[in-house]
């Protein structure tokens, strides 16, 4: 476990931690993408090449995008700022907390013998092989989910038509 | 302690991070972005259990990781159109005024 | 969350969409390269979508008509320069008409026909601008521009020659013109004019089919003939939407009966007609212009009864009207006797032409915005006067 | 080695001469450094030239000489125009957000940078191979248009909002055909190594050269590549997040100084990076453009293609006007999005028939075609003519 490893998993935690405790949302969002780019990292360390990249591809080039756009077009129009947190953020907390204690309690308590194999080498290859072969119904019907998310989004969002005039 | 304990030790942190995120805001976008921080935990996770367990060459978790960035990706664009959807209608993303399932 | 507030005018008028959404309002201008001088427009935008605008002037008011009335009737032809500084030469010609028809003066015939050539000439140069300044509020990076500027140096080194002055010619006097035409002057002119053809059709070739001009243009900011008319709009403007109504023909002030040419009339009144109106328009006048210079007679170039000094017409009322490159620039005097007028009113076509901006922009995008404004084709000088 | 290989392969073998000097524990970085260094300087330094070019291109094409004054024929400006950026007051509104406001250029710089990484600007001159090179160069790219959005969201300003809603929709909209446009090469190599697909195209026959761009998926892949890239890199005429008469400067408009070159700089590289893989996917990367001039250094055809490219650049941009956004935004999903989706379907069709005539005429057939109606359907649904008038005598 190298230093690296260390300093991106502290960037990823104040990345996300930002993400979830600043106040203005679209701060909110450019911290996420901190934590994404340290999380992308992170993968490439693991040696996690093609993850790496698509996490930022998804994340930081799609997710992170759309969501400033979600927050850009619900700008609330009222002349104060909603509260940033709900009334019953103390409780949310403590249940997290709490996850966290069970969570790493159980990890830590777990004898886990990893083998220490060299790094292994991924290449797309592989992974295309693996995905077209191993993989193929679950590829085809991730395709059929991201179309059906596509339309759904689409309709979803799109205005409701005005009723014709009476 | 060993690379894989941290690794889990690291997830299992940016998992509550993001349930305390989806627990306690009250932005509608950024209760999504706390799932989507979960579930970037569990993703830690197998790639980890990849990388550490005994057959790294199977790509088990590289393509369940894979699989789950694509289901985010949907997960996030359709929970973006159903706040705008409900945005527009109560014109708030505030989750506490979206207390009723009728419109 | 948002921490765009929103402005106090914004919030009175109730800037909430139906459904739930914000509108915003944006100012555009004062300070704005595509409002052409110092003109405001408070844009109510949904998304870019232009829901409200409200067209705000005055930045450029000089109290025009009020100092004229202070000022005798020779002294405020500089001044007239200064309304239209794009077309001065066809603003002295409208207010020498109103004097001249106040008064009661002859033009001698060269004179005449060297107003016909130099107001032509201005129309020629002020459409040639104009439609490169369209084609830069289209985003074109100033190709256009450049191309329609090189033309019109040579047409203001052609005033600058005459007149002394590029731009603020102070050309026209009360029963004729200031000067004679240089000796040569009339073959520069007739060089220039017989190039301009070709630059037109250069200046096609490169726009007129152009897909995205079309695409920017056709069916863009339309005003219905009905509208147009009783908006009291009038030029380039009104016969893109169809209404044959040209002070040249209507009038024939001057000696424009003398001379053969036709009015472009649009079909549909957006603001690819206006452009196609504007480029047709400059081939007729390139007409003209052949055809004036090749008659002109010789004679004297003003009349010579005309007092300069102590000019004091009798009592009464007059409107001079011409054809300016912009519309219909008229020019009301009343006269009590006295040196001065006692009422000078200016009817300058850029201000009525931009009455009906709003109706144009509605529920168009910000970028069509720009155009229509550009096609409208206003100077400041002269809607602020 | 022969003398050409040797001028070829000058820079590798500096850096190796330069690395025997480096201590064996220090050697990774040390490689790294001096990889990293040639790219940061050669860049920035080209964006330099392009401003001059790109002022006196237009200059010329506009009847006038463009910058002319500083230095011999003005190829100084851009040492004037940079001391002139640092010199001046770095102005912030007073309502901005200041960190993201501050940020912005710097994200944006630092992502145009990177990107460069895996572009092989040269035979065996390549920062790193990766094997996802391609996946690698868009994710980074997307990088971009976060910047984008936190330069007009932070300025406060509502030209500048415009400019980056505008510039959002735009770069996630043309993102996609962009990859799509590059897939059929993906497809071609079978592999998304950018040096890998490089060296696939360096095989010549009778003379010319193997490029991806001389078959019919990859003449029009690179095509809509090469749109796709200059929307992504918000070039006329697609330069709507500008779009300096409408909303002004858009999303950079409350920047000043040195901030603003910098937005320059950034804009400059990504427009150089999506070009030069332009290069490498489709115009054979370094390769030479005939067999009998292969003598010439790799890294020089590189950079000659390039300056085409930037040349094409400057002449779309002194030439046509600009789009509004809705037809920018229908030219992508109506035209680019089925075109190239279609292009991969050819690129497929073009691996399974057999070579012949038959194959370049199915092919082209199934694009020229679809162009057509596509195109047709994009005129026909505006209704856009050209107008015959009548007149009045």
């Amino acid at each position: 476990m190298s230093i690296v490893f260390f300093i991106l998993a502290a960037l990823t935690i104040t990345g996300t931690a930002a993400a979830m405790a600043l106040r203005n949302a679209v701060h909110c969002i450019l911290a996420l993408t901190l934590g994404f780019v340290g999380l992308a990292a992170l993968y490439l360390q693991l040696g996690a090449q093609f993850v790496g990249f698509t996490q930022i591809m998804v994340y930081i080039g799609a997710v992170a995008i759309l969501a400033v756009f979600a927050i850009m077009m619900t700008r609330s129009a009222g002349p104060h700022p909603q509260p940033a947190f709900s009334r019953t953020w103390r409780t949310g907390t403590l249940i997290a907390v709490i996850v966290f204690a069970v969570l790493a309690y159980a990890i830590s308590h777990t004898t886990l013998a990893p083998a220490t194999l060299p790094q292994p080498e991924v290449t797309v290859n592989q992974i295309g092989d693996t995905l077209m072969h191993q993989y193929a119904l679950p590829l085809e019907i991730l395709g059929l989910l991201l179309t059906a998310a596509l339309i759904g989004a689409v309709i979803v969002a799109m205005p409701a038509k005005q009723e014709a005039p009476q | 302690m060993n690379p894989l304990t941290t690794c889990l030790l690291l997830s299992a942190l940016l998992f509550s991070i993001g349930l305390a995120g989806a627990l306690s805001r009250r932005n509608a976008i950024l209760v999504l972005v706390g799932i989507e921080l979960m579930l970037n935990a569990a993703n830690l996770n197998f790639i980890a259990f990849w990388r550490y367990g005994p057959n790294p060459a199977a790509l088990t978790g590289v393509m369940f990781t894979l699989f789950s960035i694509g289901i985010a990706a949907a997960e996030a664009a359709v929970g973006l159109g159903i706040i705008l959807a409900v945005y527009r209608h109560t014109k708030s993303t505030d989750l506490d005024h979206m207390n009723s399932l009728k419109g | 969350m948002s921490t765009l507030t929103l402005d106090p005018i914004a919030a009175k008028a109730s800037l909430l969409k139906k459904d739930g959404g914000q509108l915003l309002e944006v100012s555009m201008g004062p300070q704005h390269p595509s409002t052409h001088g110092v003109f405001r427009m408070d844009v109510v935008l949904d998304g870019e979508n232009v829901v409200k605008l409200k067209p705000i002037f005055g930045y450029l008011h000089r109290n025009h008509e009020k100092i004229a009335e202070d000022e005798t009737y020779l002294g405020s032809m500089p001044y007239t320069d200064r309304l239209d500084y794009f077309c001065s030469i066809t603003n002295n010609w409208a207010y020498a008409l109103a004097v001249e028809s106040l008064a009661g003066i002859e033009v001698p015939e060269r004179a005449q026909y060297i107003r016909v050539i130099t107001a032509e000439l201005t129309r020629l140069q002020n459409h040639a601008s104009l439609v490169g300044f369209l084609m830069q509020d289209m985003g074109a990076s100033g190709t256009p521009l450049m191309y329609a500027f090189r033309e019109r140096e040579k047409i203001l080194d052609l005033f600058e020659s005459l007149t002394g002055a590029r731009m603020m010619c102070n050309y026209m006097r009360f029963g004729g013109c200031r000067v004679d035409l240089p000796t040569g002057w009339l073959d520069q002119a007739k060089k220039v004019v017989a190039a301009f053809p070709k630059f037109l059709d250069e200046f096609e070739n490169l726009l007129v089919s152009n897909e995205i001009l079309m695409a920017r243009t056709q069916g863009v900011g339309i005003i219905p003939a009905e509208l147009i008319v009783n908006a009291g709009i009038t030029g380039p403007l009104l016969r893109a939407s169809g209404v044959n109504y040209d002070l040249r023909k209507v009038d024939k002030y001057g000696i424009y009966d003398r001379f053969t040419f036709r009015v472009p009339l649009g079909d549909h009144g957006d603001v690819y007609d206006r452009y196609m109106i504007r480029i047709l328009e400059m081939r007729e006048s390139v007409k003209i212009l052949e055809q004036a210079m090749r008659d002109i007679p010789e004679g004297p170039f003003t009349d010579p009864k005309t007092k300069v000094r102590n000019f004091r017409p009798k009592p009464g009322e007059a409107y001079g009207r011409i054809e300016a490159p912009k519309g219909e620039l008229g020019f009301y005097l009343i006269s009590d006797g006295s040196p001065n007028p006692y009422r000078y009113r200016v009817r300058p076509p850029s201000l009525i032409n931009l009455t009906v901006l709003e109706e144009m922009c509605l529920n168009r995008n910000i970028a069509d915005v720009v155009i229509i404004l550009g096609s409208v084709d206003i100077v400041m000088g002269e809607v602020d006067r | 080695m022969t003398t050409p290989d040797t001028i070829d392969q000058i820079f590798v073998i500096t850096k190796h001469w330069l690395l025997g000097y480096v201590p064996a524990p220090l050697q990774p970085i040390a490689s790294a450094i001096l990889s990293v260094l040639p790219v940061m300087g050669v860049f920035p330094l080209l964006f330099a030239i392009t401003t001059v070019l790109e002022r006196k291109g237009l200059g010329r094409i506009q009847n006038r000489y463009g910058p002319n004054r500083v230095g011999p024929a003005g190829f100084w400006q851009p040492a004037a125009d940079g001391i002139k950026s640092l010199t001046k007051e770095d102005v912030v509104p007073r309502n901005a957000d200041q960190i993201v406001h501050f940020l912005a250029p710097i994200v944006l710089v630092i992502a145009s940078f990177i990107v460069y990484a895996v572009l092989p600007i040269g035979r065996n001159m390549v920062i790193t191979d990766l094997n996802s090179g391609l996946l690698y160069f868009f994710a980074v790219g997307s990088m971009v248009e976060l910047s984008v959005f936190m330069a007009g969201w932070s300025s406060h300003s509502k030209y500048s909002l415009l400019g980056a809603m505008r510039a959002t929709a735009q770069m996630i909209s043309y993102e996609i055909p962009l990859v799509l446009a590059a897939v059929v090469v993906i497809m071609a190599t079978g592999s998304l190594s950018t040096v890998t697909i490089v060296n696939a195209q360096t095989g010549y026959t009778m003379g010319f050269p193997h490029w991806f761009v001389f078959t019919p998926w990859g003449f029009a892949g690179f095509i809509l590549f090469m749109i796709a890239a200059t929307a992504e890199s918000n070039r006329s005429p697609f330069d709507l997040p500008e779009g300096e008469s409408e909303i002004i400067a858009g999303y950079y408009i409350e920047y000043s100084g040195f901030k603003f070159a910098l937005f320059f700089l950034g804009e400059y590289l990504g427009m150089f990076a999506t070009s030069g893989l332009a290069i490498t996917l489709f115009l054979g990367g370094w390769a030479a453009p005939f067999s009998f001039l292969t003598w010439i250094p790799s890294y020089f055809w590189f950079f000659a293609k390039l300056l085409v490219i930037i040349g094409v650049f400057i002449w779309v941009r002194g030439t046509l006007p600009r789009l509004r956004q809705d037809q920018l935004m229908g030219f992508a999903w109506k035209f680019m999005l089925p075109m190239t989706l279609l292009n991969v379907f050819v690129a497929a069709a073009w691996h399974f028939l057999p070579t012949g005539i038959i194959r370049w005429a199915v092919c082209t057939a199934l694009l020229v075609i679809p162009f057509i109606v596509f195109s047709m359907g994009l005129k026909q649904n505006k209704k856009l003519q050209v107008r015959t008038y009548r007149f009045a005598e």
